[in-house]
């Protein structure tokens, strides 16, 4: 099986192919077409992964590395050392992360196919669906940290034209929507820049960007040294002479190398450090990165305005894929954060404290999605504070399971969305007062939809346990192995981010079924609050049944990493599977054996947390919710929930001291400073005034005072001698004649002079 | 004889121009003239510049003249009246002044002045190549690498080509060689001096070819009904050789008795007439080796004759006749010799003149033309004058 | 001299079109038009086959085409033509540019057609002069014409203030070029001939040595000129009056060639004949580089018109040229000719799109439009893709323009990795103005009348822009290709200052 | 060529005494046409001279020039002619003192 290997382009063409033909010929294939085209496409993507999946196993989990046929160089600079290929990598890593992102993403484009019908502008939501699919592919599957970063921009991209998507609706919304998509770009941008920074000192540290050359082996040091052996190309130049000369490793097991070595310094153009610290800087400037692609602090504020995309927009890329490109980013540089402790503390730091804001800022929304984008940045977290930890297996199960139930619940939602615009329609027809602030995501509308949408209900229902880590759901066991690792990185490496990661993490925990619950409480439970929801029906099965295969996912997906020592289940599926697969890509992948102690622990509190909100959202609260909360109605919480409602007033605080100082100094810049002084007031007063200045004084007194009357004096004189002279022009031929003799005699007399001179002897 | 035909014609001339002068009628002054012209027509003759002569009689005399009878017929300005008060009484002195001391200076200068009278410059060298070795299709001749004639066919000659005077090494190639890689077929030092004419034929066969260099005079022939003959012995024999004229076989007569393989004859004058020429061994006039029948020569060229012998494919060889004719330089003045330079070194100019006069032609007409002469007075016109300026200008005058 | 090389012919053929249109009598409009864009195509074509003989190999200048032009005795003045890896590529832009530039001319300019069109040719004739001409004196000569037709351009067919525009574009640039004359006629005279290879020969030799100072006066002298061309901060305040007051294809030439006379020159000149001064001022140049990237992009962010914003954005992007020019290293360098490239065709490109929009509702403020997208589905998708590329999205051209930049600035043995920070900071700043322009033009609901049933590219636009689209992902994609033909000369280029350096250090 | 009897000097002086008469012509005549005879006179004399030198040195050029010299004076004679035709016409006399507009 190895030739399958080679089909991994083809994972990146397939997509591509599929938008291509939407784009060009959707108008004329009309929406069942154009589905067909764009479900098949990343269906076959899938394929192809499963085919590469399959492959992987054949061979042994050996990583492989794909050139792209006939373009496969992209950028270089022999004279400088830059090679930079198209290389696609297939190992474990990668293909996990194409799994998730096909298989998820066929799902959803299915969903989408449902939600998005009638829409006037269904093929190009697909051209930009499939589009996504590309980039998110190319990033997962390039084997140089800058083929990575074209898909981190492109995935950008298609949210930015996504979330953007319905930048034409009326009254305002449209600009809402495009303001949100340009700051969602625009944010990533800000993590974008670190995230080239670090590249750029990656490369010349390393003289590469390739994560591992082909036929080199992630192996932890001190075995790096020998696996990167195994090439046949043997190092030509030794590194510390020259550490811009391309070596014959990749990145990471020179990184290895070196750090076994130790005492590397690194040093390029006036960049002087050792080579620990450099690691850091770039961890750091990864981070930065990562912060931005996977919303945690201080970059998170997209996140929640990109719900104003279409909902399966952000299942696909802000809940399950994209967001998740930063922590696929830091697994696949884990031997970077692995070395750098610094880096760790402060990655499990922003990590950890993003779950827990994020987590109590979801309580205070109203918005069923945004409750959820806070959700997934509170999860994303998550993974974060893992890697943070080291737990770079656990952050990739939490990643996968999040994906599906995360997914599950963004469809729901979007379901449940969908019920109460048809419902709001319903009653708009059935001629009840159409009343315009109705906003079919506001959960205070609705209540009461268990019974108008039960399918639903389930789903929903399923996803929220798996988020709230319910034994035996998804989310319990990525969960609760990232907060056996935190644990374990406080007690066995006595590392205080371990902690810190682990107290905030349980927090964060509580506060998601908190949340999570309050949510299923104002939408399924109780009576429909508003008439829309008292008309909501059940989704078409096109979108329902898509909830029901993520549904079972997020019921089972968790058994592929079952910890070890966990009664029956780890002898039916085996221990760690997920993580010992890894193990082969992530070098510093490594598995937690099971806890009780924890592992009840932390189901009892999401039971309690669940519990407390249930007790709060009773069916009476929610008889006689209006347009407040209990929370609210309570002083003792009344200014927290105020606090979450605001959103920690983090947005205003960027509103207030970066962007509208930004903009008003542009403002000035532009029209006083560039303007007004250096365009007009400099190119006016001082070049051309001065000039004329100048001018004035050279023609009054210098021309016409002293040159002018030189020479009009001049002048007379000539005319004085002149009228003397003149009466020598007679008019007459002959004296002129006469004159002509005189002249020609006196040539030659001249000419005849020595003659007459030798004649006359003198 | 001469010399008194020069001073009649000469007193002649100068008592015409002084009538001419100052004869009241302008009718009278030009027939002096055109005497005086017919005087001056008379000297070039005696120069021997006999086509200026023609000349002078026809345009001046001719043309001219005519035209001048014309206009003052036309105008009737036979006389001009003589002027009330007469201007400028002290031009006539002044003028005659003038005249004396120049007429003394020019003489003095003549008489005093070293006039060059060494012989005429000569023109630089000519050199041409002729081609005359067995085996080798064609040649290209270089002096001092710098070529001459390419790709001179077999029994051909090169136009003759000037070069500066001095000495060269003269070579020969077969066609198409590189003067610098390649070796000459053969080699023979010549000294250009000016005014000479040389023929450089190369002779012999291809495995010894030899270069001979012929000095020949393209001067004009002095009988007019004569012609210049050069032989070159070029018979691989190697034996010397007569060339003898048997025009009628009673009595024959040597050309040129002896000339030994590789030399050329002296330049013998004959008159022009048909001949039969024949070769024969020095000294014996038994064995005709070869000739040439019925060969008209005609009166003012110089000719070459090469004799030798080319191979044939059975190794058998028949003798040939390279015989090349050139045009003797025309006599000095003669109209052949002023066109030749018209037309060779003088065509700019001469193309220039006749513009020039086809320019006048047009210009004459044009003045001449009713319309354009103008009807009203002259009236001077000042772009705006100078201040201080205006009343020292008569505003309008004519005389 | 040696027989004609395809330079020559490539340099020739516009004036060729040149004397077509002034001598051949009542030609129609019509025939005008397309004669001169047949005309341009052909040169276009004859840039390829220049491509096609380009021997990537060769560090020196190929397919080199001389003759004495004047010679006094001392001195002698070269007609001396041919190409390198540095210049191939300008030139390559030109004849890629002029006929995009006359496409959208066709439908946009109806009086005085003919002279407009001469001009046009004449504009190309004199930048591809500017880019093949390897003497001193003749490539001043042509860095003077390239101004005539421009000012006419501007002076003519431009928008309301386009007098000032012109004259004020013409008089900056003037003022710069006479220091540059002074400096030729200078090194003419010191070294005996104004041809530049011979010229560098000597100073490597030694045969002819300038002083360090003279050395920096000369650097000076050519620097100002070039400077202002580019335009660098803060010499760049005649940029946006040119650019906005021109017509159309007269920004698209201005953006897309003229901006990069200035870059050429420094690489073609500054650096090879002046090293040492080169590598003191290196850093220096880098300062207003930087604060010519982030000064142009914040700037345009506080535009209200369209065009303005562009031109403004050029600043910044010809920010990031220089800095990769004077990083003084292969990956710098050779980022910043390509950067060169990319801002002709995607600031071309832009300035194309401004064009179009301001021909359908004759204004070019932002807040008159929003929603465009709506309305011209295919030209918003094009001008996404422009406006992305401009905005440097990796796989596309803008991006490996300033990646490898950066790469250079950061790995520069004469500039502090300070630079490449800040100059990063662009990358952002570019994302907000550019996106500002993009969602205030083209996204947003679609509220304005007016704007409501614009009409969508018409053949000619679409014809226009789609070469730069293919060049656009071309370039982002196979980048390599690209930089392969530079990489010898550069290289050569590189080795040279760096050793002249040394010497300098040694001394 | 054989050299002849007469040496070119007196050829020489000859053509200067013609010259000479021919500008005394040309200063103390009125009549324009006079005028102009004489200066033909002067250039025949002129002619003379360059036929001279021609034959002394043997070389042909001297005789091209006398007939360029032909050649140009027949188009002087040809305009001049003209314009005292012309001249004529308006002032209804070929007398030149009658013609000083020029005066200073």
């Amino acid at each position: 099986m190895e030739n399958f290997f080679d089909l991994v382009p083809l994972v990146v063409f397939v997509p591509l192919v599929g938008l291509l033909i939407n784009l060009f010929t959707g108008k004329h294939l009309g929406e069942r077409g154009v589905g067909i085209v764009a479900v098949g496409a990343s269906g076959i993507a899938f394929l192809i992964s499963l085919l590469l999946w399959l492959a992987q196993v054949d061979t042994g989990y050996k990583p492989v590395v794909v050139d792209l046929p006939l373009f496969s160089d992209w950028i270089s600079i022999p004279a400088d050392g830059v090679e930079i290929p198209w290389q696609f990598r297939v190992d474990t890593l990668s293909v996990t992360m194409m799994l998730v992102v096909t298989f998820v993403g066929t799902i959803i484009h299915l969903y989408a196919v449902g939600y998005m019908h009638g829409d006037e502008r269904f093929p190009r939501f697909f051209v930009y669906m499939n589009l996504f699919l590309v980039f998110m592919l190319i990033l997962v599957t390039g084997n140089n940290f800058l083929m990575m970063f074209v898909g981190w921009e492109g995935v950008g991209l298609c949210s930015y034209l996504l979330i953007g998507f319905w930048f034409d609706k009326p009254g305002g919304v449209g600009w809402k929507n495009s303001d949100a998509a340009r700051k969602a770009f625009i944010v990533n941008r800000v993590g974008d820049f670190g995230l080239v920074l670090g590249v750029l000192i990656t490369f010349w540290t390393f003289g590469t960007l390739d994560f591992y050359k082909p036929d080199e082996l992630p192996v932890a040091a001190p075995h790096a040294a020998e696996a990167a052996e195994e090439p046949v190309f043997a190092p030509e130049i030794p590194h510390e002479a020259e550490p811009h000369i391309e070596g014959p490793m990749g990145v990471f097991n020179q990184a290895e190398v070196w750090l076994e070595e130790g005492g590397h310094d690194v040093n390029f153009g006036m960049f002087s450090l050792s080579f620990e610290s450099t690691i850091t800087v770039i961890t750091l400037l990864f981070l930065l990165g990562a912060t931005g692609k996977s919303a945690q602090i201080p970059l998170f504020v997209w996140l929640p305005d990109a719900m104003a995309g279409p909902t399966p927009v952000s299942a696909l890329i802000h809940a399950a894929t994209m967001v998740t490109a930063g922590v696929y980013m830091m697994v696949r540089s884990n031997v970077f954060y692995h070395a750098s402790d610094a880096a760790s503390f402060v990655v499990a730091l922003i990590g950890a404290t993003t779950a827990i804001v994020a987590g109590f800022i979801a309580v205070g929304q109203w918005d069923i999605k945004r409750v959820l984008a806070y959700s997934t940045i509170s999860q994303l977290g998550f993974m974060v504070a893992a890697v943070g930890v080291g737990a770079y297996a656990a952050a990739m199960f939490h990643l996968v399971t999040h994906a599906f139930f995360k997914a599950l619940l963004f469809l729901g939602s979007g379901s449940v969305i969908h019920g109460m615009e048809h419902g709001h329609h319903h009653m708009a027809h059935g001629g009840h007062d159409h009343d315009d602030e109705f906003d079919p995501q506001d959960m205070r509308y609705m209540g009461g939809l268990r019974h108008k949408m039960p399918r639903t209900y389930w789903t929903y229902l399923f996803g929220t346990l798996a988020l709230a880590g319910i034994i035996p759901f998804a989310g319990f066991w990525s969960k609760d192995e990232i907060l056996l690792d935190a644990l374990k990185a406080g007690v066995d490496d006595a590392r205080l981010e371990g902690y810190l990661a682990f107290v905030l993490l349980v927090m964060a925990a509580a506060f998601t079924a908190f949340y999570m619950w309050r949510q299923m409480a104002l939408v399924f439970y109780g009576k429909p609050r508003h008439a829309a929801a008292e008309h909501a029906e059940e989704s078409s099965n096109l979108m329902v049944y898509p909830l029901i295969v993520l549904a079972f996912f997020s019921l089972v997906i968790g058994v592929i990493n079952v910890p070890s020592g966990f009664p029956i289940l780890g002898a039916i599926f085996g221990e760690h599977e997920f993580t010992s697969w890894l193990e082969h890509a992530v070098t510093y992948a490594h598995a937690a054996s099971f806890n009780v102690l924890l592992a009840s622990f932390a189901v009892v509190l999401a039971l309690v947390a669940i519990y407390v909100a249930r007790a709060i959202y009773n069916d009476r609260a929610l008889e006689t919710l209006g347009q407040q909360d209990p929370l609210e109605l309570d002083e003792r919480t009344e200014g927290l929930f105020a606090v979450a409602k605001a959103k920690l007033y983090w947005d205003d605080a960027y509103f207030r001291y970066l962007i509208f100082p930004y903009r008003r100094a542009a403002y000035w810049l532009a029209e006083q400073l560039d303007w007004r002084f250096w365009h007009d007031y400099v190119h006016k007063t001082v070049v051309q005034k001065n000039f004329h200045i100048a001018t004035e004084f050279l023609t009054q007194p210098v021309d016409k005072g002293i040159i002018d009357r030189g020479f009009n004096s001049l002048g007379r004189l000539m005319q004085i001698i002149a009228q003397r002279i003149r009466v020598i022009q007679t008019g007459y031929v002959r004296t002129y004649a006469w004159t002509v003799l005189l002249g020609t005699l006196l040539v030659v007399f001249i000419i005849l002079f020595p003659v007459i001179r030798g004649m006359l002897g003198l | 004889m001469e010399l008194w035909l020069f001073i009649i014609i000469g007193a002649v001339a100068i008592i015409a121009a002084a009538m001419m002068l100052i004869s009241e009628n302008a009718i009278y002054s030009a027939l002096f003239l055109i005497l005086n012209f017919a005087c001056i027509a008379f000297f070039f003759l005696m120069l021997n510049a006999a086509f200026v002569a023609m000349v002078q009689i026809a345009v001046y005399a001719g043309a001219i003249m005519v035209l001048f009878l014309f206009v003052i017929m036309l105008l009737g300005a036979e006389r001009v009246l003589p002027e009330a008060q007469p201007r400028f009484r002290w031009l006539t002195p002044a003028a005659i002044i003038l005249a004396l001391v120049f007429l003394a200076v020019s003489t003095l200068a003549i008489i005093k002045g070293e006039i060059d009278l060494t012989r005429p410059k000569l023109e630089e060298p000519m050199v041409r190549a002729v081609h005359a070795v067995d085996g080798v299709p064609a040649v290209d001749v270089y002096l001092d690498g710098e070529q001459v004639a390419r790709n001179v066919a077999f029994g051909e000659a090169s136009s003759f080509e000037s070069r500066a005077t001095g000495r060269y090494d003269a070579q020969i190639f077969p066609a198409g060689a590189d003067p610098e890689t390649d070796d000459p077929l053969a080699e023979y030092p010549v000294n250009l001096v000016p005014g000479v004419t040389l023929s450089l034929a190369a002779i012999g066969n291809a495995q010894e070819p030899e270069l001979v260099a012929v000095t020949e005079d393209l001067g004009q022939v002095d009988d007019k009904d004569a012609l210049r003959v050069v032989a070159i012995n070029a018979l691989h024999g190697r034996m010397a050789i007569d060339v003898v004229d048997d025009t009628d076989s009673g009595n024959r007569r040597a050309l040129v008795e002896n000339v030994p393989y590789g030399k050329a004859s002296d330049v013998i004058e004959i008159e022009k007439d048909t001949y039969n020429i024949g070769v024969y061994p020095a000294g014996s006039s038994r064995t005709r080796l070869m000739g040439i029948d019925d060969e008209d020569l005609e009166a003012g060229t110089a000719v070459l004759w090469i004799f030798t012998e080319q191979r044939q494919d059975d190794n058998s060889y028949t003798s040939t006749i390279v015989n090349l004719e050139t045009d003797a330089r025309p006599p000095f003045g003669s109209p052949a010799h002023v066109g030749q330079l018209l037309f060779s070194r003088y065509v700019l100019p001469f193309e220039l003149v006749s513009l020039l006069l086809l320019v006048a032609m047009i210009g004459a007409i044009v003045l001449t033309h009713e319309r354009l002469a103008p009807r009203r007075r002259f009236v001077r016109r000042l772009a705006n004058v100078p201040a201080g300026l205006e009343r020292s200008l008569p505003g309008e005058t004519g005389d | 001299m040696e027989d004609i090389s395809l330079v020559t012919v490539v340099f020739m053929l516009p004036l060729v079109g040149v004397f077509a249109l002034l001598f051949v009598r009542n030609l129609t409009d019509y025939t005008v038009r397309w004669l001169t864009l047949i005309v341009s195509l052909i040169t276009f074509g004859a840039s390829l086959l220049l491509l096609r003989n380009f021997d990537t190999s060769v560090a020196g200048l190929q397919m080199v085409h001389q003759w004495d032009w004047i010679d006094t005795g001392s001195v002698t003045i070269r007609y001396y033509v041919g190409v390198d890896g540095i210049s191939i590529w300008m030139v390559l832009l030109t004849t890629f540019i002029m006929p995009l530039a006359i496409l959208t001319s066709m439908k946009t300019i109806h009086e005085r057609t003919r002279l407009y069109y001469v001009l046009m040719l004449l504009m190309e004739w004199a930048m591809i002069g500017v880019f093949v001409a390897q003497d001193l004196f003749l490539f001043y000569v042509f860095w003077e014409v390239t101004l005539v037709p421009m000012y006419f351009l501007i002076g003519i067919w431009g928008a309301e203030e386009r007098i000032y525009a012109a004259i004020k574009f013409f008089l900056y640039t003037m003022a710069g070029s006479l220091l540059m004359l002074l400096a030729i006629l200078w090194l003419g005279n010191e070294a005996g001939t104004f041809t530049v290879p011979e010229i560098i020969e000597k100073l490597n030799s030694g045969e002819l040595s300038l002083s360090a100072s003279t050395g920096r006066w000369l650097f000076l002298a050519f620097g100002i000129a070039f400077a202002i061309k580019v335009p660098m901060w803060p010499l760049h305040s005649w940029l946006p009056d040119a650019h906005v007051q021109a017509p159309t294809a007269g920004s698209v030439i201005l953006a897309g060639v003229l901006l990069k006379m200035g870059t050429y020159g420094f690489v073609r000149f500054n650096l090879p004949m002046f090293p040492e001064a080169s590598e003191t001022f290196a850093p220096y140049i880098a300062v207003l580089a930087v604060i010519g990237i982030i000064y142009g992009a914040w700037v345009s962010y506080g535009q209200k018109d369209v065009k303005k914003l562009v031109a403004y954005s050029s600043i910044s992007h010809l920010g990031f040229v220089m800095l990769g020019i004077f990083a003084l290293n292969s990956a710098g360098i050779q980022g910043g000719i390509l950067q060169g490239v990319n801002h002709g065709i995607s600031t071309g490109g832009l300035f194309l799109m401004v064009g179009m929009l301001y021909e359908r509702r004759h204004t070019k403020l932002m807040s008159a439009f929003g929603g465009i997208w709506k309305a011209m589905p295919i030209y918003s998708g094009i001008s996404l893709v422009i406006v992305l590329s401009s905005m440097g999205l990796p796989g596309l051209n803008g991006f490996v323009g300033e990646f490898t930049i950066l790469l250079g600035s950061a790995g520069s043995d004469v500039l502090s990795w300070w630079f490449t920070a800040f100059a990063a900071l662009g990358i952002i700043l570019a994302a907000i103005y550019m996106l500002y322009m993009f969602n205030t033009v083209f996204m947003g609901a679609l509220d304005k009348d007016e704007n409501k049933n614009l009409p969508d590219l018409n053949r000619y636009e679409l014809w226009t822009l789609i070469p730069i689209l293919v060049m656009v992902f071309a370039i982002g994609l196979q980048a390599s290709f690209f930089f392969d033909f530079m990489d010898s000369s550069v290289k050569e280029l590189v080795d040279q200052v760096s050793a002249s350096a040394m010497a300098a250090a040694g001394r | 060529m054989e050299a002849s009897e007469v040496s070119i000097e007196l050829y020489v002086l000859l053509s200067a005494i013609l010259f000479i008469m021919g500008t005394m012509g040309v200063l103390l005549r009125r009549n324009a046409i006079l005028i102009f005879m004489s200066v033909e006179l002067m250039l025949n004399a002129a002619n003379l001279a360059l036929a001279a030198f021609a034959r002394q040195w043997g070389n042909g050029d001297g005789h091209v020039m006398v007939f360029f010299v032909m050649t140009v004076a027949a188009a002087e004679v040809a305009v001049g002619l003209a314009l005292i035709v012309a001249i004529f016409r308006t002032k209804k006399s070929i007398d030149i003192d009658d013609l000083h507009l020029f005066r200073g």
